[in-house]
């Protein structure tokens, strides 16, 4: 799967990245995030998902392909 | 692409939802009319030179294009649901914006002022809550900070 | 005249409170910014085809200029110290006003969103209650009518 | 005195005319204008007025020379 963050999210992570590890859902994709860089759970915490430019919920079943979106608390204007 | 109104007669007015350049705020003002609407109410969120006492150099907006802007038209569509509006526009900078720049704006236009006051904040309030467009301020200081407050709640 | 802040940093502004020629929108708005101002609001009351289900051919605007320049003053000053404004403008017109053309424009702009909401919509709604302007309607088919309601209340 | 009258009044009065008769104040002119033009009445009840730019009251007591000037409720925009 393909990883795609914004905002605030780049300051933990590279903008874009590829995972391979076996992450069946989006639950286990945010536990995993959080580990990888700890500083970021709590803003993970926060974060909502998009696959295909639509919002998934926790228990989304990622599949090989899709590109994943992150996107902190947003705050316009 | 915004077509300016949802079920009631409308002044078609064609405006991307994000622009990458600097917004042209006059020209959009002078587009809002119509000749039904006896009200026209502007709002232009604008960069102030200071934020929490730090001096602003600029600030740069990031967005996820295509669903902020499916947001934002979701946006206008409601408000021109909830409320009779002849005209009901908003646009948002992405990039650099640098201090007194304008970063969005909102147009709404109506027979009578309150449903363009009411509409006008409704649709700003959820732009600035709900699109998925982020903030990080730059300051002349060197340091920056990715939004959280907005500069203009 | 008008000095377009209170107790404020202000950018100054002179505008005269009433007009006999057509309100420069626009270049009012352009004038309307100011780099602590993180929101500007406009208000433009503008003349509508039709009222009360006759069609409008234009409103002529009669006013007692002294006391009317005077009254829409005193109301910016209170909106400046009930709130925080960087800029408080306002102007009117006088005479024959067309369908489309502007009567009133209202800017307001002050640090954050809310104020300058609330006190845009304050002044309007005052000087459209207690200025010593009267609106008189002409429509299509030769009638008259002198205001009581006005067109976008 | 001097009588000036706005907006809708004129469809009842002249513009600007003089009032030489013997009255003294505010409220005899209302009545004294309401006797003149019995259309009138109802919205003269309603009208506001100024000398010397100034609102004044029922009981302000005119001298020869003033201008006053009566005003019909006002709606703006």
């Amino acid at each position: 799967m393909k990883i795609q963050v914004f905002a605030v999210l780049k300051d933990y992570f590279d903008r874009e990245f590829d995972l391979n590890d076996d992450i069946t859902d989006i639950a286990s994709l945010r536990e995993h995030l959080s580990r990888l860089n700890t500083s970021a759970q709590g803003v993970l915490q926060l974060c909502r998902f998009a696959v295909h430019d639509e919002f998934v919920d926790q228990t989304y079943n990622i599949t090989k392909n899709d590109t994943i979106c992150i996107f902190p608390p947003s705050s316009g204007g | 692409m915004i077509r300016s109104a949802y079920s009631h007669p409308v002044a078609e007015v064609e405006i991307t939802e994000l622009s990458a350049v600097p917004l042209n705020v006059v020209e959009l003002l002078s587009k809002a009319h119509h000749p039904k609407a006896g009200a026209v109410v502007l709002f232009s969120g604008e960069v102030r030179n200071n934020n929490n006492g730090k001096e602003v150099a600029y600030l740069d907006y990031e967005a996820h294009q295509i669903m902020a802007a499916k947001m934002i038209r979701t946006i206008l569509d409601d408000a021109n649901k909830k409320w009779p509006l002849n005209i009901a526009i908003a646009q948002h900078r992405t990039g650099k914006v640098t201090v007194g720049e304008t970063a969005v704006v909102v147009i709404t236009a109506s027979a009578h002022r309150s449903e363009a006051y009411q509409a006008n904040q409704y649709i700003i309030d959820r732009i600035k809550h709900e699109a998925l467009i982020w903030k990080c301020e730059y300051f002349t200081d060197g340091s920056h900070q990715w939004g959280g407050n907005c500069s203009c709640h």
